[in-house]
């Protein structure tokens, strides 16, 4: 299944990238999207980052997230 | 699952709660809906939102799930290629249970053969590194979104010289297909919840022929449930001010070019081919092979492999469903002699099958 | 010596000296230092025994090793069926070459375990095979537990009944994968791998109807189970379900359901209207329940089924582990 | 299906399906069919409990299969500590690929000896390696026994006790290496796996001492744990060792010494001068130790050692089996 | 440790031979006694005939093992 | 444990007695037998034959355990092959305990070593086989008893072009043997219990310059009990008759001339080298290494082999039981540092060593 969260580029090294999601890391290929950059949202299919998200859109689903996950932890 | 609390928090509610009843207002007459891609099945049968929809709307699933429209010919050829003594089968998870007309990878491997799961194209070509001496050879199913990813473990095979590496390639196209869908007479849809990742790769703009040609609408969807009503609710739009156009509801991932990066691997290395389709039949120039001048990687061309008869699956009515025109319930096999334990036709197997969706998330007494 | 070599298989000198170098010292009480064929214990008037195999790959994991997992896997086994764990059997296949001093500490760990859980090792066995004939270790521990009046089982769950679970569900399947060669990813999910008889103890009364571990198969295949047994349905609320963000985040990334990730530290309890409270506010207050919450309902309608409630209100089905659970990835 | 596959071991359908169709048919019965995470089984006063693991290869051999080395293995270690083996558990290890053709023949084995032996199977456990992490399939089986006055163990042997046993020595582990992968050759020898509770029943009485079943080891090995636990020695008559004579040919040609050869379905037994003849003509009884014999006595002087009288009458030591017994060349 | 007991010759295939020690039956190879026959007893040391007993030893040695055999048996 | 079954009956004790009244009267001046062959150091202990001798008879240990000859350095070397990652080690099973400087073969095969104990030459051969992509190496240890099996396996590979099969040669040879120890000084030795095996092969007249040259006797001894005590029984009749000669006690075995067709084989594939015996030295032409002709078989110069040193162990005395100058028990280290379980010295490794033998069959208190 395609995923649909965005991870957050963490590190950059040649056409690998240390990617985040909710603490999870993990390497991807960024040879389609070689424009990316550290600290953009990356949409990760098949051990590669496909399209760089809208900045827009990432950092509100990311916040959304991470306000539920508090939410969960403060019940 | 992530999909869910995505959703969830009361915004999100008022947010669907919004949607739905635009839905349900613009929804007065009957529209039936074609979601192509897998994903999608699997995100509305998740999500129940059949549960949510006034009956007028009509869910119906397309050819997208990629697992489901590779055909038994194809399965059993590279099943014959798994079970080479020599080879290593890399393959996504997905295709372990895969039935062919006798056994399936994961029997296979049962029985001695050397079959790896992997999560990344780069992880077969690493298989391929560290085993100088076996064949490793990666399954090629997928639409556009998984090509390019495949075309960067080829390109990367050939600038290191690794030459056990291949790919047998059975990837699909996603225009063909709509285009055969739409010019075949049996299907009856109103409009399409088009692929949000396949577009992320070829750009809305590479469905614009469904609108121009052939006069039917699509949306360009995401995959959260709210995409999903969203897009929905964007379709019925489009009827209610008698529009016919191919629509982003996905904007954060998915621009009316698409990523031409991804774009330009893909042809660098593949070219499209006729290709049969599981319940399709041939679709013209709806596949992609590997061009010539990668030959060496093409494991089509460097094993001498027979030609395997597309023989059709006794009931096995997966063709009328990949055409959305009976649901999987209407199957005389379904849940009966058909399940995702022992599968029958191969929308069954994969989890993003029609049918499987169907089994896993609605399938109970009295739903 | 290093390492495992098959004579320490031999049934002679070298596996005294492994018995009584490394299981011995760790673990010795006085049923286990009968050192006969059998191990002599106290019984009691009803009894309830539980086996299980560990054979997890890898054998050392964020929160825990293979050793732990052994020890809780059998004790909460016994605890979820209503019985106090007693006295644990311990047999080791071990491969040669296996590092003895993993092997120490994994002994370590297990008796560590054992003596948080309060029951003992009473009987042991070691066998050692040719190098590739295992994968590492695998563990035995089989489970013997007294009980005084039994009154859990899936014959008990009646409709109406709540269900509870003692946490977040699949910290263990994340942590393993996230170790697991092949699959690299970093995780900050940790194994919630821990010994619950001591939780149960807090929180068993009557009114508990029925409890599991959702162990291998999730807490999705082990209600499926239950619901079955029990001619019920279970109807989830996935709103409810608790969920550590890392696993939601590998979760996905691997395209994986937490609903059939494995847990090794969690209780599902089955629980009547009446006795809900008190259960949730017993588990709270133990270390190994704070997350603990109601997660959904029984019911009578579709029998055998459990049911999921989305947030946004539609209900689906959710079945058993159809295979093998495969990080899906197209 | 034909083979074992991953998805076996997965804890979802298809495992339920394998425990259902193969081991629940053969091994049925009110306790293991409580189908619970733990069985319910009813206590006596006293308990013996032991485990032992079975990696044995080639998993089917002449006179018998692993599945009922792993029943005889547990109910031999009970019945020799003075038990009445009452329950197993059965926790089985299955490699990826195994034939379920041949997992059916070894549960119906598992089956049958447990029926022989009058020792139900009460619960069990499988789990699925990938191929190469496992040979085929290894059994664990951990058995509980009831105890009603006990007599028996180290700790009764005296000087002046007589060593009998109930039969040929070697003959298990002989027709194992017959079977063995590199060292190819033929035998007339069968392995003597047999469960030997109803033998011991029958010969079991006051006086009786001391049993064990030398299996891995040996008789020497056996013996001498024995010496060394009661600090006493024991002095064997070479002559009066029971030999089958393709036991003798196979050592004669293999280099292997048959005091450190495998049995299975022998037991050793140090009885006092008084209940000697009682005990012999009771095994000699009974089908499985028409073969009995006494082979030596216990003495004082060198405690902790096993001594040998030749037929030209010197004495050596037996010690202990050192490290593998690897069959010697040259 | 070289075997003393002799080994009756079986069967002869080309430079491999039958061999029977009290029922137990093995393949060794003839290449040092090429001159050996079904019936010989021979000596067998490391997977290979080293030597052929002399008729008359061989054949009391086997009698003196079945003979001493059967005593057993009748135990 | 058949060796005993074949002594015993009635008429056996007999012969036995008669034996043993004839040594007893034979033997009223001391008399120092060395038996050479670690088979007879086994036979003596497991018959304890040494309860039944009257103490006139010393009964020393010779150097004829292959194993415990093996030099240290000799042990290093192959050691270090059986580590490289392409070699199948081929070896008989007690080969597997014995400790080098560092490690032993079963530590080695712990840490992932690939080291296959073989029943026959044909065995190792057959893995070389069924391992084309592996060299497989066989580790060449033993007398002329076991030489002209392994000159069999090269002969072969050679008929068949098998080229990843090769011997390392540690063999040795009893003459040479024989005559350093009768040159030596220290051994003190009244006469030799011959081995009954290698002589089956080089014949009883090989030896027969120990006693033409030395004026030792010797008598070429089976390995029965009754065996044993018919060897010592002529061996005291030659003192008493004056005699000094080879005999042949193994008369169903062994011919004055042995087998011709072996010693041909060892002559046609071998050739003598001098050789590093531990704790005797070098002797020269003690040992055998294989002929030029067959040096793609030779694994000593197939592989790049470093020397290593021949180290003393420091505190074993095997040097000097090998000579039968003391007893095992007189080295300090017996049973207290040194015991089959963790040896400290090659002769308490092998099961025909020395110290093993009285280690195991002997060491109680009060024995
Ligand atoms: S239920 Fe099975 S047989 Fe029927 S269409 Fe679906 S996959 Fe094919
Ligand atoms: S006892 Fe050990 S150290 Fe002493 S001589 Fe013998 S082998 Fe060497
Ligand atoms: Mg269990
Ligand atoms: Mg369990
Ligand atoms: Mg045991
Ligand atoms: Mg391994
Ligand atoms: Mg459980
Ligand atoms: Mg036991
Ligand atoms: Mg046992
Ligand atoms: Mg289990
Ligand atoms: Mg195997
Ligand atoms: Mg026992």
């Amino acid at each position: 299944m395609c995923i649909a969260i965005p991870a957050r580029v963490v590190s950059i090294d040649e056409m690998l990238a240390k990617v985040d999601m909710m603490g999870n890391e993990r390497i991807v290929g960024t040879h389609l999207v070689p424009e990316v950059q550290v600290g953009d949202y990356v949409l990760v299919h098949a051990g590669f980052a496909i399209e760089i998200v809208d900045q827009q859109y990432a950092k509100e689903t990311e916040e959304l997230l991470i306000e539920e996950a508090n939410a969960r932890e403060e019940l | 699952m992530l999909v869910k609390n995505y959703n969830s928090g009361q915004s999100v509610k008022e947010a669907a709660e919004n949607y739905l009843r635009e839905i349900r207002e613009l929804a007065a007459v009957p529209y039936t809906v074609m979601e192509v891609c897998g994903t999608h099945t699997v995100a509305i049968a998740k999500n129940a939102l059949r549960d949510l929809l006034p009956p007028q709307i009509r869910l119906v699933s397309g050819p997208g799930c990629p697992v489901c429209v590779t055909d038994g010919s194809d399965i059993d050829q590279f099943l014959y290629l798994a079970a080479q003594p020599n080879v290593i089968t890399a393959t996504f998870g997905d295709m372990i249970r895969v039935p062919g007309s006798k056994k399936s990878l994961q029997m296979l491997r049962g029985e001695g053969a050397d079959i790896r799961i992997v999560y990344s194209t780069l992880d077969a070509l690493d298989l391929a590194r560290k085993n100088p001496d076996k064949e490793v050879v990666f399954l090629g199913v997928g639409f556009e979104t998984t090509v390019p990813t495949v075309s960067v473990s080829i390109e990367q095979a050939q600038k290191e010289g690794i030459g056990n590496y291949s790919v047998l390639s059975m990837h699909k196209l996603v225009p063909p297909v709509l285009r055969a869908l739409a010019e075949d007479e049996e299907t009856e849809v109103d409009g399409f919840l088009d692929p949000g990742h396949a577009c992320a790769i070829i750009g809305s703009e590479a469905l614009a022929f469904m609108a121009e040609d052939y006069g039917m609408p699509g949306v360009v969807t995401g995959f959260e449930a709210l995409d999903i009503l969203e897009g929905l609710a964007m379709l019925l739009r489009q009827r209610a001010q008698g529009r016919s156009e191919i629509e982003i509801q996905y904007h954060k991932i998915v621009k009316p070019e698409g990523n031409p990066v991804a774009q330009a691997l893909i042809h660098k290395i593949f070219e499209p081919v006729d290709a049969a389709f599981r319940g399709l039949g041939i679709i013209p120039q709806g596949g992609l092979g590997i061009r010539k001048e990668y030959e060496d990687w093409d494991a089509a061309r460097k094993f001498d492999l027979p030609e395997f008869e597309s023989i059709e699956i006794p009931g096995c009515r997966c063709g009328n469903v990949l055409k959305g025109q009976i649901a999987p319930t209407e199957c005389p096999l379904f849940a009966r002699k058909c399940t995702p334990l022992s599968p029958v036709g191969p929308c069954m197997v994969s989890s993003e099958g029609s049918c499987a969706a169907y089994y896993r998330y609605t399938q109970r007494s009295g739903m | 010596m290093e390492r495992i070599i098959m004579a320490h298989g031999s049934g002679g000198r070298l596996s005294h000296q492994l018995v009584e170098e490394i299981f011995q010292k760790h673990l010795s009480n006085d049923f286990l230092n009968q050192m006969n064929d059998a191990t002599y214990i106290p019984g009691s008037e009803k009894l309830a025994i539980t086996t299980d195999s560990f054979v997890i790959s890898p054998v050392f994991f964020r929160g825990g090793d293979i050793g732990k997992l052994a020890v809780c896997g059998t004790v909460n086994d016994l605890a979820v069926s209503g019985a106090q764990p007693r006295y644990l059997s311990l047999a080791v296949i071990l491969e040669e070459g296996f590092l003895i001093e993993d092997l120490e500490r994994i002994v370590m760990s297990i008796a560590e375990t054992s003596r948080k859980a309060g029951v003992p090792i009473v009987c042991g066995d070691t066998k050692v095979v040719e190098r590739g004939s295992a994968d590492k270790i695998f563990i035995n521990t089989t489970g013997i537990g007294s009980i005084q009046e039994r009154w859990v089982g899936p014959q008990y769950i009646k409709p109406g009944d709540y269900v509870l679970i003692s946490g977040t569900i699949g910290d263990h399947g994340i942590s393993i994968l996230a170790d697991r060669e092949g699959l690299e990813f970093e995780t900050p999910v940790i194994s919630d791998c821990a010994p619950l008889n001591h939780l149960i103890d807090s929180f068993y009364m009557p009114g508990v109807h029925c409890m599991r571990d959702p162990t291998r198969g999730g807490v999705g295949t082990t209600l499926n189970e239950l619901a079955r047994q029990a001619h019920v349905s279970i109807l989830l609320e996935e709103e409810k379900l608790p969920l550590h963000p890392g696993v939601a985040g590998a979760c996905g990334m691997l395209g994986l359901d937490p609903l059939y990730l494995a847990n090794e530290g969690k209780v599902l309890v089955i629980a009547s209207p009446e006795a809900v409270e008190g259960v949730l506010s017993q588990m709270r207050a133990h270390p190994l329940g704070k997350e603990a919450t109601v997660i959904g309902r029984v019911a009578e309608d579709d029998p055998g089924f459990v049911l999921l409630k989305t947030p946004l209100g539609g209900k689906r089905i959710v079945g058993m582990l159809e295979g093998e659970h495969l990080p899906r990835i197209c």
